[in-house]
């Protein structure tokens, strides 16, 4: 019955899906996460279900922030290789505040380090012009340092993670998982920030021609001083909600997440040379990652051969991509 | 379009009359080459014989420097054969071109900017000897070899890179608008040296716009319009008229006489200057420079390059600061630390490399808002709709044609170029500084932009409109400032402007003295680049 | 002399840092002396090689995100190679590793050429997939070092005719690093491919005009980066006389000695001299805190502050010469 | 005031367990009153990384070395040359190959086979167990390994359905377990390295059957050993107070007490909830007021000399 459909298309169907994904490049990527999850079920038939499905959620939003982060960076030309720290000193910080403090004003503590170290890394790129590859790597040290030189002063005071964070960080509702409430806006409002405002036109404006940029008026300086000040905030606000999701806050709790937020923002096709790319590109590819985490879980082989082939995914995964959204 | 005459060639002492039953060493056929949207070639051709000094001629945007690099294998063409001595060749990099033979001089430096000058040398496997005697002959007498590309001034690096290609001695010498950057006595010496050239039996392909050279120097000239090739002619006296006709079509006359017809209204000429400039001095770059820009003028600025210009643009712009004099807007004095103090005073600055001023990956729409979101208060959301409106408005006005309007890069240059001048109408910016607008631009637009000038001169806009095109003067402006080493050497009444009148100024001869009289004098204050 | 020091300016700046730190380190520790230097030599031996095969690629306009991998991948082989072999053994395995890192090298700059994936993007996948690699040779520190090879960075060099309280200012580590480090260096900076990979760094657009093959020099940039890589594997092996899977902290290290050293990122300026020297200073910082029995954390900060400030410096004074 | 001045070296920073034996090193030179100067090298390292610190160490003139090792041989040479200096030289936590050097190491054999025996014999000698190993590649993982694969063998009908290394990262160890639960693979017990109180919180969270688990004695899953209903699981104790007897034994053999053996084991212990005995136990080592990632055992009964007190203010002499 369906064949009346199909009588008028001569144009051949590859080029014209060819220029579909070109045109929407979200298309293909959410094509190679619905790929790797149907690999994933092949391997392990069952696997995908409510529960891991929420899982990935959970596992995902916290990496899509940082992401968010890398994203915004990546568009105006930078990097930011200090948001693993920010969100551990947020977490670290709020979870020993906590115990001698309310909830809010621990919160409060918590998010000021990072904004600081966004500050730093801010006036250090936008106004000295450091590489930010190297200003984020010194801030980043100089923020793991001075935790640690904190972590000292603290050991009598004990951690814990308060109820509301645990329950935003692992609880559900109706089998959806309650950090969405957070994500939601979160992700909105950076989707908001660089498509409806005008500080989101800037990033893109900087990043892809900074003299252009300067020449009609921008302050480069402003735009990226505000630029990492806010990239700080938000991973200090993902630190919480990972800490909330881990439930053991430690030292070291995020550093697993700095190159693949980094990842996340490139194979979600976000320039590294800046100008290019989006956050929603971001948030698949941050998906991306975590059904690939799972799935070298569930392999069973040795874990060498399982770092071998997350690196080749990484790199097969980004190279097809580029590839299709190049064929223009 | 010819330029600014070269005062420094006679054109009797060519070499004429070589025999021309040889076999042409090089011949293109249906070369084409698109970008995108872009047809940057359509379908050229080339044939040249040993030899032979060959011209390239065009308009702006024809495809001439396109067909150089692909030539010289700089960029792969999407159609066309290419035979060398006879033989079917697919040059696929400049390192090929060259084993073939075909060794180029492009229109931009291609020295490596962080090598010194032995290292650019060795790079490239240029026997040194040769190479300074060519610098040498070309009017740089001492050169450090082991200065870096980065620090040596353009028109020198221009010397250098001829003296480079020279020293491999190829077959074929390619080289694109050379005399372009030099000062006059420097270009000479490169007519002198490319004529040698010939002499010996090597062919070279000559891009110029200045018809005086090409007299002076070349055989034969294959002309470009829109990426075809639509004549090949012998070069005699008087071919010029000719060209002019192959280059611009049906649309030369046309152009002359709209553009004539826009030409005549006169400044509205009340309260303090728009923008006035006293005693301005960047540092050896220009020297006290003063001038006042009325509201509603459109002022014309000529010099030859290096002048001085690009750092009165500079200065006004916001981009550097003064070492002394002072600019007053409406008579208050401003000091700008940033362009966006000269925005915020009203002046925009439309710089002539418009890869300067455009978001590349960026659309149309963004393009022409990005002022709106530039100052801190403006980084809140957008108002989408008024957004739109605002913008669309000046699109309608430039009548720009946005079928690829989501990446600017895609666009032509002349719709670039459209872009970059609408972002400040929308803006609604007072005073607007055009460097070389037109620059790269083809007929059709250039008339559309010389409108437009007098269209905001006529709502009380002030313009201040650099040109390298002395006929522009005329055209669109009412008064012309000459600069010459970085001084205002004149300012002439429009009806005065003409071309030969601008020419002696711009080389900083008085204005009723004999050209041929004062030469020697012109070639010393030119030197320094 | 302003073009000396233009030119020169910041690995001389390097130097004087270098000869204030060492007076420093004798005020600290007194009995600071040849025996100590020759222990800094040692220390230095591994991030120098790291640091040169940095070097190498961000002077092509790259970074390399896997060299740390490289180096635990060249270290486990190496070590598992020797593992029970005989002494003569080793003389083949040190080749073959060599070759091993520049072929790694080479296809980490082959994927960057055939992927069109940027360099940052692709190295980050290697490094997880030598590290990967690494593992399977030896999924725990384990292997040997020819007792040769590991007498190379013991002791001193015995110079004839030198007394020996000058003698023991050279020590053996020091001697290889320079060799190992200009036996390469300094043919490929003469050479045509030397000039290359500055020219590609430079200007990729100039590069190719001025016929240089630009995607073979990357290619061999990468090479040359995973060769040095092979050495620093060597150098861990022979120091401490095993192999272990798991990367040392030498990419973050390389890529800060890389900039103090005065080579710009993006590629085209700079040198390897400065990059050593800048991990001389490094060490011997880590050293003067060791001795001023500093609380351990705060030295963390101390060398985040040093590079971010010595940076900022040398940030600020390009913009100062870019102003005047 | 004490004469001698200790320096120590440690190769991973910003983690509970070596946190807590930092600050037992520093508790313990202070109580001891023989220790006038601590110098510490801490870091996040690699063997040659070690022996660079523990040149430095050698350069800056201390009487003895504690260290605990990135590598059982890897640091072999630096440690000779200090012994050779007349320093003495302790390695705790895990051993060293060089014969000069001194021991106290924690069993790291005995530890993974203790708990592997009582989780095997807790389901009843058959089953299947998911293994959570630490960091690949690391040389503590590969001997715990050793021990796990002893009891194994002892347990034939034992099957390892899922094996995966937590890196020692309590995020990925989460995830991990979160993703095997998904798959609706059954199971009947859970092994790990160490990486404790998350797994239980994740099985807890979703719900699925609280099958018994081993951990180390961190404060977090003693905790939920305590209080969490109808879970069973044991501690193996796992000391970081062993920094302390490594200070303990250096100052011994600096006032010319040497030990009968270089080598002197710390035998761990097995606490469990799932007898009353244990139970007693269990509540004894429960400390709420450390953090979850110290171990409880803060001290070694013999060894250290410090209050818990001196433990948590984490101060050395002269601070
Ligand atoms: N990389 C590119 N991408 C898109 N369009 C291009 C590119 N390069 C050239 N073009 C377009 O191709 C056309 C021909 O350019 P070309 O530089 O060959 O002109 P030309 O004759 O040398 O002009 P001029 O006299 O200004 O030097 C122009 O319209 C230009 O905008
Ligand atoms: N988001 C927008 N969408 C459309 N047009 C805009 C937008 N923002 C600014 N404009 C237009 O750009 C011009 C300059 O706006 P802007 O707000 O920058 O002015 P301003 O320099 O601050 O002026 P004032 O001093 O009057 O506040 C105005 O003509 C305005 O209509
Ligand atoms: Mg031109
Ligand atoms: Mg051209």
């Amino acid at each position: 019955m369906s064949n009346s459909l199909t009588a008028d298309a001569p144009v051949p169907f590859g080029r014209r899906l060819r220029r579909l994904m070109s045109d929407r490049p979200l298309i293909p990527l959410i094509l190679l996460l619905v790929l790797l999850v149907v690999v994933l079920q092949i391997l392990r038939p069952g696997i995908v279900n409510e529960r891991w499905i929420a899982n990935t959620i959970k596992f995902a939003i916290p990496l899509a922030i940082l992401a968010g982060c890398q994203t915004m960076a990546m568009l105006t030309g930078g990097i930011d290789l200090s948001v693993s720290t920010s969100a551990t000193m947020a977490a670290f910080i709020m979870a020993t505040q906590v115990v001698n403090h309310d909830p809010s004003v621990a919160i409060a503590i918590a998010l000021v380090p990072p904004v600081l170290i966004g500050l730093a890394n801010g006036i250090g790129i936008g106004v000295f012009r450091v590489h930010p590859l190297i200003m984020t790597l010194g801030t980043s040290l100089i923020g793991s340092g001075f935790l640690q030189v904190y972590q000292r002063t603290v050991i009598a005071t004990g951690t814990s993670v308060p109820p509301g964070l645990a329950w935003l960080g692992t609880g559900l509702t109706y089998g959806v998982p309650n950090a969405l409430l957070l994500f939601v806006p979160v992700a909105g409002f950076i989707l908001f920030l660089l498509n409806r405002t005008g500080f989101g036109r800037l990033l893109y404006a900087v990043g892809d021609n900074e003299r252009a940029a300067r020449l009609a008026g921008v302050a480069y300086w402003q735009v990226i001083t505000a630029l990492y000040v806010l990239s700080g905030l938000l991973s200090g606000i993902a630190g919480l909600l990972y800490v909330g999701l881990i439930k053991a806050p430690s030292l070291s709790l995020a550093d697993p997440l700095m190159l693949p937020s980094v990842a996340a923002a490139v194979i979600g096709g976000t320039s590294i040379f800046g100008g290019r790319g989006g956050y929603t590109g971001t948030i698949v590819g941050a998906l991306i990652l975590t059904v690939l985490t799972t799935l070298l879980t569930i392999l069973q082989m040795p874990e060498g051969a399982r770092r071998i082939l997350f690196g080749l995914i990484v790199l097969l995964v980004t190279a097809a991509y580029l590839r299709i959204i190049e064929d223009r | 379009m010819p330029a600014l005459h070269h005062p420094l060639v006679d054109p009797t002492s060519k070499s004429r009359g070589k025999p021309v039953t040889t076999d042409p060493i090089l011949i293109a056929t249906g070369v084409a080459k698109h970008y995108g949207a872009v047809a940057a070639l359509r379908d050229a051709s080339l044939s040249v014989l040993p030899g032979e000094v060959h011209a390239l001629m065009g308009a702006n945007g024809a495809g001439k420097s396109t067909l150089v690099k692909i030539l010289t294998g700089a960029v792969r063409p999407s159609a066309g054969s290419i035979r060398i001595r006879g033989r079917e060749h697919t040059v696929r990099s400049p390192a090929e071109a060259r084993r073939a033979g075909l060794v180029s001089v492009y229109q931009e430096p291609s020295l490596i900017p962080d090598l010194d000058v032995l290292a650019n040398l060795r790079l490239t496997d240029t026997p040194v000897e040769p190479f300074r005697a060519f610098v040498e002959e070309l009017g740089v007498p001492d050169l450090d070899l082991s200065e870096t590309a980065r620090d040596i001034p353009l028109a020198v690096l221009r010397v250098l890179d001829l003296a480079r290609a020279l020293a491999i001695e190829p077959d074929v010498l390619l080289l694109d608008e050379m005399t372009a950057a030099l000062p006059a006595n420097l270009a000479e010496r490169v007519l002198d040296v490319v004529k040698r050239q010939s002499r010996s039996g090597r062919s070279v392909i000559f891009i110029s716009h200045r018809f005086i050279e090409i007299q002076a120097l070349c055989d034969r000239a294959t002309i470009l319009r829109d990426g075809e090739t639509v004549g090949v002619v012998d070069i005699v006296p008087r071919i010029e008229e000719r060209i002019v006709e192959l280059m611009l079509g049906a649309k030369v006359e046309k152009t002359r006489i709209r553009a004539a017809a826009t030409t005549g209204a006169s400044p509205i000429a009340a309260g303090p200057a728009r923008l006035a400039v006293r005693h301005l001095q960047v540092g050896t770059k220009l020297n006290d420079v003063s001038f006042d820009l009325a509201n509603g003028e459109v002022a014309g600025v000529v010099a030859l390059e290096g002048q001085g210009q690009d750092e009165l643009f500079a200065v006004l712009s916001g981009s550097i600061r003064p070492s002394g004099g002072e600019v007053l807007v409406d008579g208050a004095r401003v000091a700008f630390a940033h362009p966006a103090d000269a925005i915020q005073a009203g002046i925009a600055y439309v710089p002539g490399d418009r890869s300067e001023a455009l978001l590349g990956h960026r659309s149309v729409r963004e393009n022409i808002a990005l002022p709106f979101s530039a100052r801190l208060r403006n980084w809140g959301p957008i108002d989408m709709r008024r957004e739109q409106q605002t913008v669309l408005k000046a699109i309608e006005r430039l009548q720009i044609d946005t079928r690829a309007q989501r990446e600017v890069q895609r666009l032509s240059g002349g719709n670039q170029q459209k872009v970059t001048i609408a972002r400040w109408v929308a803006a609604g910016a007072r005073t607007i500084l055009c460097f070389d607008p037109t620059r790269g631009i083809d007929v059709g637009t250039k008339r559309q932009i010389y409108q437009l000038m007098r269209e905001l001169a006529g709502q009380g806009h002030s313009v201040l409109y650099y040109t390298s095109e002395l006929e522009e003067v005329q055209l669109v402006c009412d008064r012309a400032i000459v600069i010459f080493g970085g001084r205002v050497v004149d300012v002439l009444p429009v009806a005065l402007a003409d071309e030969a009148a601008l020419t002696r100024a711009a080389y900083g001869l008085p204005r009723d003295a004999a050209p041929a009289g004062v030469l020697a004098g012109t070639q010393d204050g030119a030197a320094a680049p | 002399m302003t073009r000396f020091l233009r030119r020169r300016g910041w690995v001389a700046g390097l130097f004087v840092l270098l000869a204030l730190l060492f007076v420093a380190t004798k005020i600290i520790q007194p009995g600071y002396g040849a025996g100590d230097f020759a222990s800094l030599s040692r220390a230095v031996l591994p991030y120098a090689f790291a640091v040169a095969a940095q070097t190498v690629v961000v002077i092509a306009g790259g970074i390399d995100l896997s060299v740390a991998a490289m180096m635990a991948l060249t270290s486990v082989t190496a070590a598992a190679m020797m593992n029970g072999a005989s002494p003569e053994f080793a003389l083949f395995v040190v080749p073959f590793v060599l070759l091993l890192g520049f072929v790694l090298g080479a296809i980490n700059g082959i994927l960057i050429i055939v992927t069109r994936v940027p360099d940052i993007v692709v190295t980050l996948a290697t490094l997880f997939i030598l590290q990967g690699a690494a593992l399977l040779v030896l999924n725990a520190p384990g292997g040997s070092a020819a007792e040769w090879l590991k007498a190379m960075v013991v002791g001193t060099v015995p110079l004839p005719l030198l007394p020996e309280a000058v003698t023991a200012w050279f020590p053996k580590a020091l001697l290889l690093l320079v060799v190992c480090l200009g036996i390469v260096w300094i043919p490929l900076k003469r050479s045509k491919l030397g000039l290359s990979l500055y020219a590609i760094g430079s200007s990729e657009l100039a590069a190719f005009r001025s016929g240089v093959p630009v995607a073979r020099t990357r290619i061999l940039a990468y090479a040359f980066s995973g060769l040095f890589g092979a050495m620093g594997g060597l150098a861990l092996t022979m120091s401490t006389g095993i192999g272990a899977p798991i990367p040392g902290p030498y990419l973050l290290a390389s890529v800060a000695a890389v900039v103090l050293g005065g080579v710009t990122l993006g590629g085209g300026r700079g040198g390897l001299v400065g990059p050593i020297v800048a991990v001389f200073v490094l060490r011997l910082v880590r050293t003067d805190l060791t001795l001023m029995a500093l609380d351990p954390n705060v030295t963390t900060i101390i060398e985040g502050v040093i590079m971010v400030v010595v940076v900022m410096l040398g940030a600020f004074l390009a913009m100062k010469g870019r102003r005047s | 005031q004490g004469t001698y001045t200790i320096g120590v070296s440690n190769t991973v920073q910003g983690n509970g367990w070596r946190e807590e034996m930092i600050c037992a090193i520093k508790a313990e030179a202070l109580a001891s009153g023989k220790v006038a100067k601590l110098n510490i090298a801490h870091r996040n390292t690699d063997a040659a990384g070690q022996s660079e610190d523990i040149r430095n160490l050698i350069s800056a003139g201390v009487n003895a070395i504690v260290v605990n090792p990135a590598d059982p041989s890897g640091v072999n040479a630096a440690l000779k040359e200090a012994t050779d200096k007349g320093i003495v030289v302790v390695a705790v936590d895990q051993a060293v190959t060089e014969p000069s050097a001194y021991v106290v190491s924690n069993n790291q054999e005995q530890y993974a086979y203790l708990g592997a025996k009582w989780l095997f014999q807790q389901i009843g000698g058959k089953g299947d167990v998911v293994y959570m190993r630490g960091a690949a590649g690391a040389s503590a993982d590969s001997d715990r390994d050793k021990g796990f694969k002893k009891a194994l063998a002892e347990f034939p009908d034992v099957k390892v359905v899922h094996e995966v290394f937590t890196g020692w990262q309590q995020d990925q160890g989460k995830q991990q377990i979160l993703d095997f639960i998904a798959t609706g693979t059954p199971f009947n017990g859970i092994w790990t390295s160490g990486i404790d109180n998350v797994i239980v919180d994740a099985l807890v969270e979703s719900q699925t059957p609280l099958v018994p688990v081993v951990g180390a004695d961190n404060a977090g899953f003693v905790g939920q050993l305590n209080t969490v209903p109808n879970f069973t699981g044991a501690a193996v104790t796992n000391p970081g107070s062993i920094g302390a007897a490594g200070v303990t034994l250096a100052l011994q053999i600096l006032d010319g007490k040497k030990p009968a053996t270089q080598t002197v084991l710390v035998d761990p212990q097995l606490w469990e909830n799932a007898t009353e005995e244990g139970k007693a136990k269990l509540k004894a080592a429960a400390d709420p007021s450390l953090s979850p990632e110290w171990p409880v055992s803060i001290s070694i009964p013999g060894w250290t000399d410090y209050t818990k007190e001196q433990i948590v203010a984490c101060k050395g002499p002269g601070e």
